[in-house]
């Protein structure tokens, strides 16, 4: 791929970057900034108080319990991740290969599967998981022992909910890498004597990368800001960052914690990211060198 | 050792399977939800008791329904529109463009993707508030309509890039080279080559926007959309009315699915007698 | 044949309602060379992918070494292929994209090593391109390498479409040699889709003429050459004269006269007359490299026209003269060595000669 | 809306679902020339954030729960009242609410008006267990109850009964050996606790089908609703007092005037409406919860069910078991010991 | 040249560290016709590239009708390029591929059409393949669309990039013709990248030899053909025989001496020799075309070779032969007429002969 160079000067490029760029400065940046000038404040009778002290971070550094949750909630987005690119790349690579006939429909129907609230999702799989819900109920009229499945209300119910709700977007994103594979490719893999397990992994993953990376990046941003699967389907017994932010916003009223526990989370997202980006990018993935 | 056709058989069928089970997946708590939106007992226990309607006769009856639906359809479109347009752009500067500040854009583009939604909510009600006793103005739709461009559009960069990256510019040189200016590049070339992506950041852009709570709870005033309906009800115990409302969302679906089936049936008549006439 | 690797009968390929292939029959022997030539589109493209099993042909028979092909996969096949737009990995560097089938065979390290170099020389290609990608070669760089790729692993049949149309002429030459050399030490099949008609006719032990998806002609390159089984053939490969004449039959041959020329009456003997002539519509077949112009005298037994020469082309080794003929629609073409003083001149009267039993008899 | 163009003034109305129902605010819009827009709160404390956030600046009313309405004052949100101005309303109240009413006042002030009430206790189905059982927390911490707990991750609700059970009282100054023991009472808690649920409609369910065999920290709130539909074998109690100790809450919703500069009356008067006893009585009944109101005239105008499903007979007992809810001076310690145990666990 | 339309001088074009062009000079005159040749890798696509304003050159100038084309953007240069990879917009049908540029001139919709349709004839596509996809045409019908998308709109420069490669010879011939025919009418210049050296030394006015990015040669196809500037150009175009001898001044020309001849010596005019010559190390070049076999008397003058037969092809209109000769370390490349009787057969001895006068002497 041509990268083009582009000066401040070009009214085109300007006209491209600016809008964007604005938004972000005037309505993200400022709050971000607002959110890091929060951590150096402290509350009293509910109400910030100005101070610049650095007594929030005392807490935050202090407290291994904060660091627990944090850890927890990479550990928990990282699984996460796996999973749905586990799960998406089959489902992706049948939609891009073999569904060709009923490929629109599918794709409406996992469309409208996300129209539906999220809430109210959350809800049906409670109806689902429960001891005597309807999974249990199934399995028991197989044949099954009673109350065979107990998931509800457990870390592997929040890893169901989050996968649920997460694994369409790697989906669409590995399958817009594969539908644009140039078929000779894999005919080439084919010819020179590799199996099909084989041709997918010398060329067709290869090639998906860009879909399978930002599938991937957008699954573990997401997971690491998961609320509702942990505090509905995991029974808030075993809390994630986002819901731990949330208390400290909410229920405790401490805007200055809730605000530096914000900033741990987006510093370790970021380091991650950044740590997998650099391993990812040694090699490149369209046989271009990253310039 | 198993044949070779065999064993390609296996391989197509775990792929239709994994589409199927996945759908199923999907699926599972929707059609929980829709069977137990018939029930006629108020709690969602089983086996399910009796069949009623009543529920929906609820659902449409509660006075602030429809115009949260409404609510939420304009806020979605708008937000999409917005969000596709300006992730588009941001896409082909972050893959394409090298230029100065180019890691501070991408770092200001990307960041949101990262911060948690139900702080981002609350952080941008703080500005807006200050900005709002400025300029006088409320909360409401608009400033919904603006947290969601901020949250979502890093989602449609991430999505469009994927197309964008790889993108052969040869094809964009060959459109210069027949006298296209840079827009008509754009509109005739790039545009339909990256449309698979667009049009799939658009949908998640929609879906985002659509199905976002913390950001709308936050910056709608006394403007409701549909997650604030249902959230705001489930809070405080669940009647049918809201698994209805799953079996409602449907609707749409299902028949979108059997348009596109007709249209598909028509398209493939329509090319079998275009053939047969030529 | 005795034991044709390849054997295809009666290959049919439809794509949708358009019919690619309308029952192409093909045999190849072990080790033979064989090109397939024939206007764009007529379906060589698609008789290789059928051969490599890329495509599943919608009728028809295909063994290959003796064994039916019906739901064999390409990867299980000895065949490799060069692809017309060549399919080389953006991913993968030169070395990679030559070494890939190595990879896959498990050949060790050193030893593929050892291997990609030696298709690197023998493609002239610089040994710092192996860390390339193909994106950073040029055109005919990218088509070197998917040659080398091809030949690396030393396959049962090759398949080769087009795989030096984006050569220049010298380096074309040089791995022409190297084909021919190969093809003779490793004893494999080549099957060649070629435009060159030189490049087929140097070769190709066999050259199989397409139209439309139809096999028009199979037969050695001096059968196709001066045997061609009809105008379409002979007019596709190589410059050609067509002089419309009646034809009878004549003992062993055929009495030819031509109302254009004085003494315009011949005979030919029957090993320069188309098996499959037909009484409507006879043509004498004249190549340009037999045709001479006259100064002096005719020769005895030549046939002799007057014209005007209406344009020239030097191609180098030769010179193209165009020469109208009263009575003829179409000029004819002749082909003399090349020389620094030109014979003629634009415009300039000139006599024309050939000796018709050195011509072939065709149907129209 | 038209009629929002029409209407001479209008209320932005931050409340609990119930709050919103038309049958409440349609005839005062209507008495009033004015028009209602309603902001639904999801919880409490999140409320109060939006509020913090700015909001205030565009709200009139807010309807929430007590501790959050009498820390609106101090927070600045909130015009204090006149108890005077209200005295008409007081004087309907059950003598327990009349003015001053201390719960909800900040250094004498008052910062609004009660308006819904109930009790906190152990909330259980008798078809499972028998009352007696609950006449004390000490199943929560029985191994046998062992993963049937449900606690409501309501804030502060869920553990001021389990401070009360350590022999704790959470509404007073709390020293550190104070809050070293809520620390154990909670740890001790999650260890049977199946689930920390924010949501009625989970609780309510699995109450119901008896995968919780209690709910603590909702009390009243999260079952009248299901008592009114018919499954009046689910109660909610106040445990025996122990070693002197109160186990019961008492909590309440009120309803105050948000300080936005505008002082308006309308917003006002709607607070008289909203304690009349007509208007509580339908504030009382709702799709979504029942409870009970201050007002002591309404009482005549529930049917029996309707008495029942409130579990008004024992009204006064829960009352006279029962420490009220308000602002503990340290319960930001507590909320902070809930989040390390519960990271802990 | 009065004006040239392009002007390019001192181009130079680095990709990296690696230079693809080093100081590339050439002027093109309006309405002329150049062709670009040069062995694979050599520059020539990045040279079109830059003249059509895909890529910025690193040094040098360029003027195209008199104007300085730096930061010019392809899009307003009068230029129009026919891709080597092709570049057709997959998402849009042969019609609207071809009928692009129209469209971006605003070109109504019946004329359109219309002229759409005549390109679709002048390129031999039928018309039921305006509504296809480019995936769906072979590679030649691809490389057909292409041409038409770039002469559509009869541009002030084409440029070319190997367009007629992946073509049948039959069709080449006819869209060659045709190319030159539209070159006549049209008055538009071109710039043709070729491998194929008959058809530059056919189409071409003027022809550019480049070799690894820099120019060798320019001139008339005669004067690349017979006046070589080097051993390289001869050899590069066309089949080359080079015969060691030793030159002096002799009056107006040369005299050269063979040691392999008998009567080895003779002059050379001075026309006949490179003007590069330099003192060590000439070569007399022979083309094969001008040699014979002698089979009774040599004629006056001529210089005759012995050796065997090593090896012939049949080639179509002419059969090459190679024969070895004492003291050559190359075979002796001849080319013959074709003809149905060969002259002689592999392993036969022979005596060969040719004109030494005819010869051109030239530096190693
Ligand atoms: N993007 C690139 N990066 C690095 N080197 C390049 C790149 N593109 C071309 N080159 C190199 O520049 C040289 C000239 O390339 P160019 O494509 O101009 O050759 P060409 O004359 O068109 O060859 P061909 O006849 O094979 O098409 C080649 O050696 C090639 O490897
Ligand atoms: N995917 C396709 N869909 C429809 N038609 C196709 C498809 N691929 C090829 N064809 C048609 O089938 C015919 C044969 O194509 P094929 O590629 O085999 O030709 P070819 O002989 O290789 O031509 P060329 O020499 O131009 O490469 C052509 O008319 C082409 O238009
Ligand atoms: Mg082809
Ligand atoms: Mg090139």
């Amino acid at each position: 791929m041509r990268i083009e160079r582009k000066s401040w000067n070009d009214p085109v490029f300007v006209a491209t970057v600016a809008p964007l760029a604005l938004v972000m400065v005037a309505f993200f940046l400022v709050p971000l900034l607002m959110t890091a000038v929060l951590t150096f404040q402290t509350t009293q009778y509910y109400r910030l108080v100005w101070t610049w002290d650095l007594k929030i971070w005392t807490e935050v550094f202090s407290k291994p319990h904060y660091w627990t949750i944090m850890l927890r909630t990479v550990a928990m987005a990282l699984i996460c991740v796996v999973l749905t690119v586990l799960i998406a790349f089959p489902a992706a690579y049948a939609l891009a290969t073999r569904l060709k006939t009923f490929k629109t429909q599918i794709q409406i129907l996992i469309i409208f599967a996300f129209l539906t609230d999220a809430v109210l999702k959350t809800f049906g799989w409670i109806l689902i998981l429960d001891k005597n819900g309807v999974a249990n109920w199934l399995l028991m009229h197989l044949g099954f022992p009673p109350e065979m499945l107990n998931l509800l209300f457990t870390p592997t119910g929040t890893m169901i909910g989050m996968v649920y709700n997460l694994v369409a977007y790697p989906m669409f994103t590995i399958y817009l890498s594969l539908v644009r594979i140039d078929r000779d490719l894999m005919l080439a893999a084919y010819d020179a004597g590799a199996s099909r397990i084989r041709t997918f992994f010398e060329v067709t993953l290869p090639l998906s990368r860009p879909g399978l990376y930002s599938g991937a990046v957008l699954v573990f941003v997401l997971s690491l800001g998961a609320f509702l699967e942990p505090k509905v389907l995991g029974g808030g017994t075993s809390p994630l960052a986002s819901e731990l932010i949330r208390q400290s916003f909410e229920t405790r009223v401490n805007w200055p914690l809730g605000a530096a526990l914000t900033m741990v989370l987006i510093t370790i997202g970021a380091l991650m990211l950044a740590t997998c980006a650099t391993f990812a990018l040694r090699r490149p993935s369209t046989g271009r060198r990253p310039a | 050792m198993m044949s070779q056709r065999m064993r390609n058989a296996l391989v197509d069928t775990t792929l239709v399977g994994s589409v199927v089970l996945l759908l199923v997946f999907f699926y599972a708590p929707i059609a929980t939800l829709v069977a137990f939106s018939f029930t006629s007992s108020r709690v969602l226990t089983l086996p399910i008791e009796g069949f009623s309607l009543q529920w929906y006769g609820e659902l449409f009856n509660k006075p602030d329904f429809l115009p949260a639906v409404l609510n939420s359809a304009a806020v979605a479109t708008i937000s999409t529109l917005f969000a596709t347009v300006l992730g588009t752009a941001g896409a082909v500067a972050w893959v394409r463009y090298r230029f100065r500040l180019q890691g501070v854009f991408r770092g200001l583009t990307f960041a949101p993707l990262l911060f948690p939604q139900l702080l981002l909510g609350v952080v941008m009600l703080l500005w807006f508030s200050v900005l709002g006793s400025w300029l006088g103005f409320s909360t409401g739709l608009v400033t919904v309509i603006i947290g969601h461009v901020v949250y979502i559009t890093p989602f449609a960069l991430v999505v469009v890039a994927v197309q964008v990256y790889g993108f052969d510019e040869t094809l964009e040189d060959a459109a210069r080279d027949a006298g296209a200016s840079g827009w008509e590049v754009f509109r005739e070339i790039t545009f339909p080559l990256l449309w698979p992506g667009i049009f799939s950041a658009a949908i998640f852009s929609f879906l985002l926007s659509w199905g976002n709570f913390y950001v709308s709870y936050s910056l709608a005033g006394t403007a409701r959309t549909l997650p604030i309906f249902v959230y705001s009800g489930i809070a405080v115990g669940s009647s049918p009315i809201y698994p209805a409302l799953a079996t409602v969302n449907l609707v749409p679906a299902l028949l979108l699915v059997i348009v596109a089936e007709v249209l598909r049936r028509r398209a493939l008549k329509r090319q079998a007698s275009s053939i047969a006439t030529s | 044949m005795a034991s044709p690797i390849i054997d295809a009968s009666g290959i049919v390929k439809d794509y949708g309602t358009a019919r690619a292939l309308h029952g192409v029959s093909l045999q190849i022997g072990t080790g033979e060379f064989v090109a397939l030539v024939g206007p764009s589109g007529c379906g060589k493209t698609t008789l290789l992918k059928i051969l490599a099993g890329f495509e599943e042909p919608t009728g028809g028979h295909l063994q290959i070494q003796g064994k039916d092909m019906r739901g064999v996969p390409a990867a299980s096949r000895p065949t490799r292929m060069v692809f017309q737009k060549l399919a080389l990995f953006p991913h993968k560097t030169v070395a990679e994209n030559i070494g890939f089938p190595l990879k896959l065979q498990k050949v060790g390290k050193a030893e593929a090593d050892g291997r990609i170099r030696a298709m690197l020389d023998l493609m002239h290609l610089k040994p710092d391109y192996l860390e390339r990608y193909p994106a950073q070669l040029s055109g005919g760089e990218q088509q070197r390498v998917a040659l080398a790729r091809a030949l690396v692993s030393q396959p049962g049949v090759l398949l080769l479409d087009e795989p030096m149309s984006a050569l220049d002429a010298k380096l074309k030459k040089s791995l022409q040699a190297e084909l021919k050399k190969l093809h003779r030490e490793l004893g494999t099949s080549f099957v060649l889709v070629t435009h060159d008609l030189e490049e087929a006719m140097m070769l190709a032990d066999r050259i199989c003429v397409m139209r439309s998806g139809h096999v028009v002609q199979v037969g050695t390159p001096a059968d196709i050459y001066y045997r061609p089984a009809n105008m379409f053939v002979a007019g596709f490969i190589g410059e050609t004269n067509f002089l419309p004449v009646t034809a009878s039959a004549a003992g062993d041959g055929m009495t030819v006269v031509s109302p254009l020329v004085a003494a315009g009456k011949t005979t030919i003997a029957s090993e320069h007359v188309s098996p499959s002539l037909s009484a409507k519509g006879t043509a004498l077949l004249v190549r340009p490299e037999t045709i001479r112009f006259v100064k002096g005298d005719a020769a005895p037994g030549e046939w002799v026209l007057d014209g005007h020469v209406e344009e020239y082309f030097i191609k180098g080794a030769s010179t193209q003269y165009r020469v109208r003929v009263h009575g003829l629609d179409n000029a004819v073409i002749l082909d003399l060595p090349g020389s620094i003083v030109l014979p003629a001149a634009v415009g300039e009267a000139v006599r024309i000669g050939f000796d018709p039993t050195q011509a072939f008899l065709l149907s129209e | 809306s038209r009629r929002d163009a029409a209407a001479a003034e209008s209320l932005n109305y931050m409340c609990w679902e119930g709050y919103n129902a038309p049958s409440i605010l349609e005839p005062f819009q209507k008495s009033k020339d004015a028009s209602i827009s309603i902001d639904l709160i999801t919880d409490s404390a999140g409320g109060f954030a939006k509020l913090a956030a700015g909001a205030s600046r565009d709200f009139d009313l807010v309807s929430s729960d007590s501790p959050w309405i009498q820390r609106m004052g101090p927070a600045g949100f909130c015009r204090y009242i006149d108890e005077a101005d209200f005295a008409d309303q007081f004087a309907e109240f059950y003598p327990q609410f009349r003015a001053p009413f201390a719960p909800l006042a900040f250094e004498g002030k008052a910062t609004g008006l009660p308006t819904r009430w109930g009790w906190v206790g152990p909330t259980v189905n008798t078809k499972f267990d028998k009352l007696e059982t609950w006449s004390s927390y000490a199943p929560v911490f029985d191994s046998a109850y062992k993963d049937k707990i449900c606690l409501l991750d309501w804030g502060d609700w869920p553990i001021m009964p389990l401070a009360l059970y350590a022999g704790i009282n959470p509404y007073e100054e709390l020293d550190d050996a104070a809050l070293e023991e809520v620390r154990k009472v909670l740890r001790a808690a999650f260890k049977n606790t199946r689930a920390i649920v924010a949501d009625l409609a989970v609780a309510q369910k699995g109450l119901i089908d008896g995968s919780f065999r209690a709910l603590i920290g909702g009390g009243t709130y999260a079952t009248s609703a299901l008592r009114m539909k018919g499954h009046d074998y689910i109660q909610s109690i106040v445990p025996e007092p122990k070693n002197g100790l109160k186990q019961g809450i008492i909590w309440m919703e009120a309803t105050g005037l948000i300080d936005n500069g505008k002082n308006s009356q309308i917003a006002a008067d709607f607070l008289k409406y909203i304690v009349s006893p007509d208007v509580a009585k339908q504030l009382a009944i709702t799709e979504a919860t029942c409870n009970l109101v201050p007002n002591s005239k309404a009482e005549a105008l529930f049917s029996e069910e309707e008495k029942n499903a409130l579990q008004m007979d024992y009204m006064w007992t829960a009352w006279d078991n029962s420490q009220f809810h308000t602002v503990a001076p340290n319960i930001d310690d507590m909320l902070a010991i809930w989040q390390e145990e519960l990271a802990a666990r």
